[in-house]
Order: C-alpha cells, then structure tokens, then sequence
C-alpha cells in the first residue's frame, strides 16, 4: 500500500481531482495548506505600512493505493496540476503498512 | 367649537422615524440571535426573523390592526370590521386620536411591534424547527395571540381599560407574552441533540454585539416613541430607556465577573437587551434614578436566570425565557413598586415605595399573570397541533448536519481566512461548486453548461 | 398677502433624517452586495460603492444638483448656474418650494439618491472591474446620464413635466437607469473566468441579510421621504414600502419552495430588494392592497428573472438587471394598473383596474423606455471609451489571485475561526506578517525597523 | 409680554432621533475598532467601547450633565447642585433654553456625546490593557476630564463664553481631548508585542467598513443635532458635513495610491473618520465649497500622520492620534481660516481667507492647546496611578494567547469556513466545547451533567 | 515507532479521543481536511442556480505510538469512528523513524 | 528523501522558518491543526456556563528533504521551537519513496 501525497495550486484541484477519477480512483482527502518555496508571495498594505505575506494557499491532496497503480496515480497528478509556472508544488510517495476501512473493518486493497 | 385635529409635522416625524428604527430591530434581532446561534444554524435562525417581518406585516395590515386596535368590542377584541386592510384611509379626518399623526402612521408603527414580538420567540428553538412549522405557527399565534392581547393591552381591551394596567411599550403586550410562547415551543420542540453536555457557545460575537446595538437603537423608536407624540414624557422615556440600559450592561457584567471571574461581551450585549426589556413597560412612569436600580436589578438577575434552564433541564436555546419573561415581569412589577404620578399623570396610584400601597402592584402582576398563562397556553396547543400534523422539528439527521443545509440548502460562510488573501485556499480551489475551472478554462458555448440552472426547466 | 414661507420644524426633521438614512442605505448596498460576493473580490465590492459616496458627493455639490433641479431649460436640463456649488444660500428664503424646508436639506436629500443609484450598478461587474476605470464610469455616468435623467424625471424635465409619467421615488430615475447601464457595462466587460461553470455563491449571508435590513430600513427615507413633508401622503408612502416589501419577501421564498425545494436566506433578502424596487416609485399611487400584491409578483418574477442570465449567458454578477431593472419596470408599469386618485391627487388618469384605461399605462412604459434607452446607450459607449484607453478588466491573473490583492492589496478577513482562540493557529503564528516575532522578542530600538513604512521615504 | 416657551415638536423629534443615532456611532466605533483589530482581542476592544456606554450614562446622568451644563461657576464648572440625577424634571417650564426641547433630551444628546468620547481613547491601547484598568480610567477621565471641558466649550465655560473659540460639534471637547488622553495611555502602556515588527493588520475589513458607515450616519446626529433646533444652520451642519466626509475618503485615497501604489477599503473607511472629525467643530461657520477643501487637507493629512508613529516609535494602535488628535486641531484651526459671518452669525471675527485676520486663528489654537495639555496631563497622572496601583497591562502571557480569551475568557468567532456547511470539521467535531455528543447519544437524565453551570453552585 | 492516521466523521472525534484516552494515549493531533469517496455530497442553492457540494467535512487524527500498541489503537479507533454508515472513514499505519521531543529533545519512545 | 513533520507552537513558527533559511532550505509546508497534550487548554465562559477548550492550535511543518540533512534540519527544528513550556510538541522522520516536482516532472533530489 502506498499514500501519495500532492501539494498543488488550489485552482488545479478540479482537474487533479478529474484526472484521478479518469484512473478510477474512489476517494481522496485534501485538506488547505499554506506554502514557501520559489514562488514569491504578494504584498498587502494598511495604513501606510507595507508588508510581505510569504506563505501561499496551496492544496493538500492524500490518496492511498496499492503498489501497482502508484506510478499511474503520480504521474497523472502531476500531469493535471502543471501550469508550468512557479510554484506547482510536490507530489511524493509514502509506503503504508495498512489501511483498514472503518465502516467494514476490511483490510488492505478491500479497504480501498 | 373645537378645531378639527390637523397633522403636526413634528410628530408626524418622530412617529415615522421610530416606525422605521422599529422595524430595523428585527434585522438586528435576527443578528442577535444568529451571532448566539452555532454557525450551521444561523441562516435558519435569520430566517425565522425575517419571515416573520414578510408575513406579520400583512396579517397586521389586513386583520391584524383592526383586531387590535378596532373600537373595543366587550374588552376582548377591536371591531373587525373597522380597519379592514382592504380598505384606503386618506380623508383628512384619518389620524389618530388627537396626535396629529396620518392613521397610516400609527398602523404601520404598531406593525412593527406585532413583528418583532413574533420574531422573540423564534430563539427558543434553535437549530431543530422546521421552517414550514415556523411559519404555521407565526401566523397562529399572531392571530389567536398577538392580536388580540393588543388589544386587551393598549386598544381598549379588558387588561388596559378595566384592569388599569400599565404597560408603556410592550412589557406585557411584546415580552412576557413572546417569552411564555417560547417556553411552551421549547416543551413541545425538546431539547437540540447533545445539550447540555455540549456548550452551544455563540459562532460569531461581533455579530451578537452589532445585533445588540441595532436593537438598542431601535428600541428608542420603540419605548419613546409609544407616546406617539414628541414631548416631555418622551423625552423622559427616550431617557429612562437609555440609563436602565446602560445600568442592566454593568449589573449583568459585575454578576458575570463575581460569579465566572470574567466579564464577557456576550454579557454586556445580553445585560443591554435585559435592561431595554425591562424598561418597556415601565419607561414613562418610573424616575431615572428608579430606571436606573431597575436597571441594576434587571441585568443581575436576568444574568442569574439564563441559569436556570440547566437546573430545569428545558433548551431555551438563546434564553428568551431567561431574559424576555423575566425581565418583562421585571419590568411589569417595577411600575407597581416606582410608578409616581410625578413623572406620568397615567399613573393613578402610587407605587409601592412612594406610599401607594400594593394595589397597583397587585393589578400588574394580575395583567401579567393573565398574558402568561394566555400565551403559554395557546402555544402550547398550537405547538402540538403542528407537531402531530406537519411535523415541527426536523429529522436527527438535518440537526447533525446542520438545519441550514437541510432546510434552506445554503451555508452562511465560505470564508477560508481569506479566500484569495493570505489563505483560503479551499475558497481558491472553489471546493462547493460545481467543478472548479482552471482560469483560463472557460466554456465553449457560454450558456451551454449552466450550474444545473432551473429556471428554464 | 400670502405669508412669506417659514421653516416648518417637523417636516425639516423628518427630511433630515431621511436624508440620513439615505446615506446609509450605500453602506447598506455595500454589505448586501459584498456578501454576495466571493471573499476575494468583497473589498473591491465595497469600495465601489464607498468611492461612489465619496465622487458622487462632490459633482452633485458642485454641478449635479443645478443640473437636475435648476430651472429647466427646455425640458433637458437644469439652469446651470443657479446653484452652482461655488454659492452659498443661507438666506432666510433659500427654502425648497412649499415644503418650508431649507434649500441645503433638500440638496443632501437628492445627493443621496445620487450617490446610490450609481453604487447600484457596481453589483454588475464584480470581480473583474479595474478601480479606476469603475471611478471613470461612475464620473461619466453620473454626470451625463442620472442628474440629466433626474431632471427628466423630477426636475422639470420633459418626462415628467410634459410626458406626464408619475415616479414617486425613482423607479425610473434610479433603478431602471442603474439596471440598464448595468447590462450595458456587462457586455463591455465579459464574464468573469470559470463562469458559469463555477455557482461563485455569497461569502457571507448574515452579511446579505444585515445589508438587506439597513436598506429596508433607508428605504423609509428614500420613499416616504421623497414627498419631502410629513402628511398623509408620507403615511401612506411609508406603509405601502413596508407591505410591498413583506410581500415580495414572501413572494421570492414561495418561488423558490416550489422550484428548488427549499427557501433561503438569500432568497428573503432578494425578495426584500426586489419589492423594494418595486414600490418605489408607486408607492405614493397606489391603495396598500394593490402595493401587496405588487410585491408577490415583483418577488416572484425577480425570482424568475435572476435565472435569466444563465441561459442568455450574460454574467450580471449579483443580478442587478434581475433585481432593479426588472423590479423598476414592475412598479413603474404598476402606477398604470393600479394609480388611483382616490390615493393621490397627481394621478390624473386612474389606473387600468380601475377603469382609467391604457393612457397612464403608455406613459408609464415610454417614460421607462426612454431611461432604459438613454442609459443603456451611453453606459455602452463610455464602458467601450474607457475599456479601449485605460482598459477596464483586470488581468486574469489578478482575478484568479482575487481583485482584492490586486487592486487594493488587501484581503477581507484574517480569521482562523478565532485567532488566539480555539482556533486560528495562522493568525496566531502570524502569518501574514513580515516575520513573526517571539513574545518577548521585541526589537532593540523601537523605531528602527518598521514594516517598510513608506510614510517618511 | 413674551410668551413662555412650549414645546416645538420638529426640534423635539429631530434631537430626539438625533440623540439615538449618536448613542448608534459607540457600537459603530466598536465595530470600526474591533475590525481594525487582531481576531484575539476584538471582543475586549469592542467591550471598551460597550463599557463606556454603561458607566459614562450613568456618570452623566447623575452628575456629569450638570458639572457640564449646569449655571456657569466662575469659567469653569457648572452648577453642581443644580441638575444632579436624584432630581425629576418634568415641569412644563423644564425646556432647554429657547430651542423648545424638554431638558431630558438635551441631556440624553449630550450624554451619547460623553459616551462616545471617553469610548474613542480606546482604539490607542488595544490589544493589552486590562478592562478593569479601563472601567477605572474611563470613570476617572470622564469625571476629571470630560464633564469639565464640555463646561468650558459649550456650558458657558471659559474657552467657549469668555475666549470666544468656536467649536459647533466637538472638534476641541470631542476629537482633540480624546486624542490627546489617548497620546497619554499609549505612552503609559507601552507598546504591543511584537510591535512594529509585526504589521497587525485588521482581521476583518467589512467590519471596519460597516463601522464606518454606522459612525457616518450618527455623525449626523452628532453634527446636526449640534444647533439642537431645525433651521437653515442645521442644513449646512448637515450638508458640510456630508461632503467634508466625501472629499476626506478621496483625500485619503488618492495619498494612498500616490505613496502605496493601491487604494484601500481600510483607507476609505479610514479617510471617511477623518472627514468626520475635521468638520466637527467647523460644520457650521465655513461654506460647502471650503468645507470640501477642508476633507481633502484632512483626509491627506491624516493619512500622512497615521504614519509617524513608525517614526516616532509609540504604538498608538489603530491611530485615534493620526486621525482624532490630527483631524481635531485641522478643523478647529479651518474656523480661524474659512469661518465666515455669511453663513453663521456666531462667527464674530471672519476667518483669514476672509480677510479678518489671524484673530480667531490664534484662538482657535489657544483653545485646542489649552484642552491638549490638560487632558493629556490628567490621562498622563490617571493612568499611571493606575499602573502602579491595580495594574493597567495584563501579562505578556495573556497578550500573547489573546486578551479575549484572558480577560474576557471568550473568543470572536467559532466559525470554521461553514460549520456544519461546506467545510466547518472542527464546529461539527465540536471542538471547543467540553465533550462532543455522538447525534443520538443525549445524556440520559437531562439535567444531571451540565455544562459546568455555575448558577447555583 | 508508528504513526497512525485516521480519517474519520467530525462528530466522532469524541468518541475517538475517549477510546485512546482508555488505552493511555498522552496526545494526538487533529486537523480539518475534506474527503472525497462513495459518501454523497449534498446540494446547495443560490437565486435558482444549484450546485453540488462534493467534498465532506472530515477529521484527520494523527497518533504517534510505538509498534507494541499500533494495533490496539488502529482497533480502538475504527471501533470508535464507526456508525456503519458510509464514509466512516479510514484509518491507516505508517512507520516512523524518529520522534523527538521539542521541550526535552528525548528521542523515541520517550518522546510520546 | 525524507519527510520531516514538526508540530509546534504557532508562534514558533517564525523562528522555526528562519532556522530552516539558514540551513538552506529552500521550501517548507505548513498547515493550521489543534493538538491534545499535556499541556492544558482554556476555559471559556458563556451566559453562566463553562467550558473547557481542550484542544490548541499548533502549526504543523512539513519538510521533504534528503538523506544526508535530516538529522540537521531536526535538531534546527527542535532549537528553534523549543520554549521550554510542556506543549512545545514533536518532531519525527519518515521515509519517502519519491519525490516529484510537478511544474517540470523532476524526481527525487532535484524536485526539493
Ligand atoms: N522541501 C519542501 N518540503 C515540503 N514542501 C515543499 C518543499 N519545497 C516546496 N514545497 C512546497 O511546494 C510548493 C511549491 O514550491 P516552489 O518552490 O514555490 O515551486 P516549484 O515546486 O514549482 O519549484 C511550496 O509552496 C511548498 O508548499
Ligand atoms: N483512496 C483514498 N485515499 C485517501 N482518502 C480516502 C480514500 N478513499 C476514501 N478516503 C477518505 O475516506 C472518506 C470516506 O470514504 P468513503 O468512500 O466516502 O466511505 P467508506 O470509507 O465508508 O467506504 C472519504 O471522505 C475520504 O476522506
Ligand atoms: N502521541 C502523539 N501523537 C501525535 N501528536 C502528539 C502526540 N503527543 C503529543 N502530540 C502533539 O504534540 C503537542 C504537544 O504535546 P504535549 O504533550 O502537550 O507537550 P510536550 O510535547 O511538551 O510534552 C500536542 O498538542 C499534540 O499536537
């Protein structure tokens, strides 16, 4: 079993989320996250001060597989989260011993 | 020979203004109480204040007001006929009394009052009426309560003329009559699912506050302008409303800080409502130093009533028993301990601690029990006639859920701390719609794919 | 000898006050449209209305008001050097007509009306509208379509002096003419991107329901005001607003049950707007049975209306060509169905219902169609004029980053469900800010490294 | 023989809702204080502002009025005996002066005046003083500073009756006297946290926008209601003050896009504060056209010195220096420069741009230094009295988890972006409350596990 | 050293809490995320437009806890977030390298 | 490659960043998550009735990063957090698999 996980622009949530799909894949948890990296953040200002925000809102999106379709999953996200600008975010992958289905119980694949 | 009544422009102004500021207090009830409320209910509960401005507004002025305020019949209703909303009173002869004031006037400020007693109500039952019982159950107790009590109030009724009575703005008339009616939907409706063992705790208190201050303002138009006309003995109720007020902020924060060690903002906005409750009745009749110990009392003890629904085990969601009865038998009984025939000439006997003896005591709290038991006892029958017909409170489900998805399928917020700003990235992702494009992405064909628009079918 | 006219107190108070409530009413509208905006554009939103009060303020002082209220020339315009705001008038005649109310009341009346119908037509092109090109327009519109239309319409201009056509509060003049240039600036400026893919719902609808209220509440003013004295007209001006509205509120949620399933907040409020609109310049015309029935059709053919756009597939953002164009035309066409001169002495020709024939009726709907014309063409012209040289639309990449960052560098809300409370982890870090400090890690010397103030260069 | 004076209805109404919409501007302030806030502290804000209604009513009504307003004592106090708030005055002779208002309403307007100023210091020490330390401070300044300097400018006291310094509204009494004690707590306090490293920037900009609206329209009660009667110089109270406020936002727009390269909601709102406090105390002695000059220079100007505290290193929060103190001295000093006798008889020496010299100029500036020193002096003296007595800043623990939840154990929001809607986890989870129940899962005796209720102990 | 993670229904984090609280589990971490599976959406409506909510409010729960105990708190958790329903959620084991605590720098075990 | 995960005290969480700057790290994650401890929660009070807060905000730092940084990074993590009161949290290590930089489909140590 394995957790993919991606940190992507917000705006390519929809066509990560579609593309995951197409591969079918049932479910996914994303969850709002804030990034640093390359790409620069903006400036607001208040009364006469300025100031930098640094941080930038990214998306969290986990999805857990089995071994086979890992390469797919990733390859597929990171193909539907590319604008090609700064700043598209990271897709990586975790090895999960196991994964239970709470409603069922079920273990494994099953629980997928 | 006398002169004919003209208009006076100066009271004809004020009774306009206060209509107005009269009617804001229900959009700022309904902050009030959405502020208090948990956040997946407060569009529901905005909802019951402001359908309750939609439909009383056209009950009052079909039957309601000629029900209320129609020549006395036998002490318990207006003449049905007189005021009928179907017809026009423009002849220079239609004001009312002898204030100088268009009869379209006193309708539409008396209209604002048949309103917002209506919308009191809805905060006993937070997060678990169906909207559809709501509504029912405001058109019936408006008609077979609100009506008629006005009448028995102020529009020659049994309770104002024969009892003699007084109830300045609504003591009686507007708060112990919405708060027993809560109390009886809070019997019927039960308790929210997890209460008490959860807080409940208010999602938003600027809002509670902003809702406390446009009820604040209003409630000038509301006591003060009960006199109808601008003089002396409004200014002393413009004034008494405002230091019982500000008297009732203080006593409730001290009871807060003795007992809880902090004061809160809840509590100051709760403390302004209990004090402005509590001068209703009492505004016209009372010193400002008695408004001002009134005040006292009233923020103190209605801080110590809000309590008591744990010990009783009943879900008066947002306290209107705790703030609404109470302070308005507060307030009623106060005229009958401070009431001075210095202050108003309404006042025949003296109260209680300037030598007048009980009697007058003894009417108001006759005046009050009789609205009481009234009120509490039709909306009680009313309650459960929804209840076993419509059904009145909504499935476990939509309260888990949260009622405003269930019954209005909207959600109040979609805030993210600040979509597009320093976070809010889920806004940003547009996670609520219904697929979320890339920028540039737009449709083909513009109208092509609409939102599962259903106007068109 | 006919007296000299005098300041009547009472009617000054009540046009004072309304007046005020008139300002606030752009307040009002920036709450209500903010709302129902996305979080990322609800700055730019407001603003456009607050630099609307601001702009707008100053030209009617200077010019606007002698342009719409001078005597006319030649049913066009007013004189334009009558009251130029260079003069001052505190002479003891310098009172407005009969009415015994000073000149400058009158003039902080009708700037009022100004200010908000340009604001009104800001609900348009949200999101997407360059700040300075929205000053641009508001400048050129202003000046060449509303105080030219006002005078048309209230000033002694050929609609309403020669055509005959009745607008009591500005049906015509103010929600017609913003709803037409509204569509006009739609089509000059586009869809906003992922549109209508994406719902792009309200924000914040306790904000929708609050600004709802404080224009229900201003709306007393812009109404019962606009007969500019406290009679029985006022009376029934006001009253007919509150019924209309009322029913409108309920007229929008019944639509709504019926087609969606559920009633909804927005719903109400929309309802409360549509009705509003509605009224507005029947109010004065028609019995409050007839402005009740007003309502229920204004609210449920805005409710229909709104739909309009996605299958026409024009973005009118927060639907004011639905609301006020829409519900202007319902109550300007009203006056010739249902304007009687048993309510008004200005209704010269009674209303088709009752029995007065097709004659007002005509007048009512040219006079509609001349603004909606006039407003539409010029509106087009100076989007396009302004578009082609300082460019209109923001960037796409400024829209999917929000406007607010983009054209004000500011972001609404910086909440974490309570920063410092049981939430709010980010605004307790601080981000957001140029570097979190420690607690106690204050810099050395305290003026030493400030956020890039840029005050002192 | 000239008759006795009798109630005139119109002055009665108009300061009667003036009075109201003043006491309105306090919640107003809260709300444009609290938005400008952090989230973790916007309740205690708010609560100095709620607070100073409280206890300042209470102040005037039992002896401030009459330190202010009471028969004149050698220049600088009134009468004490004369108005104290055990006595009644209902006598049909009780009018104020010759305006034909009964006394309690113009006690009630002045008290909402008292109630704002002491409120508007608060906006300087957010975020880290304890409420006691406040109630204390408020009590004191009010009572030392407040009642006698209202004495002085408008109750027959030395500034106003013997120095002949001219000030309609407020701009000495109100604005500077509440910037200058503001100065004095600022530098009593000591600085933020983290200040100015950290920008801190408002959690919530439509709060502020609302606020401002809410503070504009009262501002009209403030400024209009100042001449207490409805005549011509009310209209061009009303008027000046109206477009004073319109040229200010643009003022402080257009310094923002000039320096910073956007314009803000956050400097409109700001900008609109500052309009407001500069034509205070001039709105009725200077032309419309000086009185848009007048905004302009404000509304530039202010938006200049809300920067200096970077420079000169005092965190004056959210600037009630740069906009209060800097505003005040601006449109005390406009008198001296457009004061004119063509629009106000009370103007004795026309001001310099009107050729009559720097006569009034040097008083008005007499004036505004005289009140500078004094309440700086005593706010300088109060608060450290109470520093070193019962403490006045709370702990750098507490600052930095939040005083709302120190010293009010509450916190602003609970809102999670939907609780219970499109996302909202934690609300549902019940997160912040003290066990959240499984849906079904309700205590099996209701009353037997409540929430910690301490009512009865 | 493991880490479990579970994705659960908001209104049984209490539960959960409680069932790990019994099994001497010092702490936890939660966050709000959004899930995506069989478990329908609801729908929303705005002037007579309607949309689909597909993403649910979910909690992540987070435990760090050494391999003796992994399978108790997996148990305990999936016991304790099931209703039985669909989209109970899931609960799933990773392993650790590390853990340190900031206030002590203890390492490992101690560390929990 | 690795994955660092610090959960830390909000405020912390510049001093937390800046350690990371000066070790040359060139991005970091960060996410909103309430924690449950030994450190204990508020008290909240609301018309006469108590409560407690059990939970408090924290900020969750995520740093992927190779093989040879890791034991750098957490100690820097760990100074910088560190205020010495219970509740300063935890900082733990897992293995990733891979690692992919979406905006050019660079893997493993080049997509950091
Ligand atoms: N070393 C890292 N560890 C964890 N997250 C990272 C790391 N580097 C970058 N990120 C995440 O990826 C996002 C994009 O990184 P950035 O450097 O801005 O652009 P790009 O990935 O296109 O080079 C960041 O906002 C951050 O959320
Ligand atoms: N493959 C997956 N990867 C990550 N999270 C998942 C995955 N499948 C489901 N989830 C999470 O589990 C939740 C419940 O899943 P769902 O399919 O709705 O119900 P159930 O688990 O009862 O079959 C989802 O909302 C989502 O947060
Ligand atoms: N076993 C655990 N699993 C996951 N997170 C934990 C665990 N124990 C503690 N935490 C997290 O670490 C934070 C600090 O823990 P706490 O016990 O309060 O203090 P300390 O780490 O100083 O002993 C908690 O708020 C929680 O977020």
């Amino acid at each position: 079993m394995k957790l993919v996980t991606a940190v992507i622009k917000p705006y390519q949530l929809d066509a990560v989320k579609e593309a995951l799909h197409a591969l079918g894949v049932a479910g996914l948890t994303v969850s709002e996250v804030q990034g640093y990296g390359r790409q620069k953040g903006h400036t607001e200002v208040y009364r006469g001060a300025e100031y930098t925000v640094e941080f930038l809102p990214k998306i969290r999106v986990e999805v857990l597989t089995d071994e086979i379709d890992v390469e797919k999953i990733v390859d597929a996200v990171v193909a539907a989260a590319r604008t090609g600008k700064i700043g598209d975010g990271k897709v990586w992958v975790t090895a999960v011993e196991d994964v239970v289905r709470v409603r069922t119980g079920e273990r494994g694949l099953d629980a997928l | 020979m006398p002169e004919a009544p003209t208009i006076d422009t100066g009271n004809t102004a004020w009774l306009l203004i206060s209509s107005a500021i009269v009617l804001l207090m229900t959009p700022g009830l309904a902050l009030f109480y959405g502020g208090l409320n948990r956040a997946k209910g407060v569009l529901n509960m905005m909802m019951m204040s402001f359908s309750a401005i939609g439909l009383v507004s056209i009950l009052w002025l079909f039957y309601g007001f000629t029900v209320a305020f129609g020549d006395d019949k036998g002490g318990l209703i207006g003449d049905l006929g007189q005021y009928l909303g179907t017809k026009t009173f423009m002849a220079e002869t239609d004001l009312w009394g002898e204030t100088g004031i268009p009869l379209y006037v006193f309708l539409a400020f008396q209209m604002m009052f048949a309103i917002i007693t209506v919308a009191l109500i809805s905060g006993a039952i937070s997060d678990r009426a169906k909207f559809s019982g709501w509504l029912l159950f405001a058109f019936g107790w408006a008609t077979l309560v609100y009506f008629p009590v006005a009448h028995w109030v102020w529009g020659g009724g049994f309770i104002g003329a024969k009892l003699g009575a007084l109830d300045f703005a609504g003591g009686t008339a507007v708060h112990i009559n919405a708060g027993a009616a809560a109390l009886a939907l809070v019997l019927v409706l039960g308790k929210r699912l997890g209460w008490p063992r959860e807080a409940m705790k208010p999602h938003n208190v600027p809002m509670v506050a902003l809702g406390a201050g446009l009820l604040w303002f209003g409630w000038f138009g509301f006591n003060a302008g009960s006199e109808l006309t601008a003089d002396s003995t409004t200014a002393i109720a413009f004034l008494n409303t405002q230091v019982c007020t500000a008297a009732a902020v203080l006593g409730w924060l001290v009871a807060e800080w003795l007992r809880d060690g902090k004061p809160t903002l809840v509590g100051a906005s709760s403390g302004a409502i209990a004090g402005l409750v509590a001068i209703t009745p009492a505004c016209a009749f009372v010193a400002p130093w008695a408004a001002v110990l009134l005040g006292l009392v009233a923020g103190v003890l209605c801080a110590l009533a809000v309590g008591l629904k744990y010990r009783l085990g009943y879900d008066d969601s947002l306290d209107v028993v705790g703030v609404h009865f109470v302070g308005g038998w507060i307030g009623c009984l106060w005229i009958g301990l401070f009431g001075t025939s210095s202050v108003s000439s309404l006042v025949s006997d003296e109260g209680l601690f300037y030598g007048g003896g009980v009697t007058q005591l003894g009417v108001q709290a006759l005046s009050a029990l009789i609205v009481t038991v009234y009120s509490f006892a039709i909306a009680l029958g009313l309650g459960f006639l929804i209840e076993k017909t419509i059904g009145f409170r909504v499935s476990a489900e939509a309260e888990v859920d949260g009622i405003d998805l269930a019954e209005h399928a909207e959600s109040g917020y979609d805030l993210s701390p600040a979509a597009g700003g320093s976070g809010g990235a889920f806004a940003l992702a547009g996670i609520g719609t219904p697929g979320a494009a890339k920028p540039a992405d737009e449709p083909a064909e513009p109208a092509s794919a609409p939102v599962n628009e259903k106007v068109g079918g």
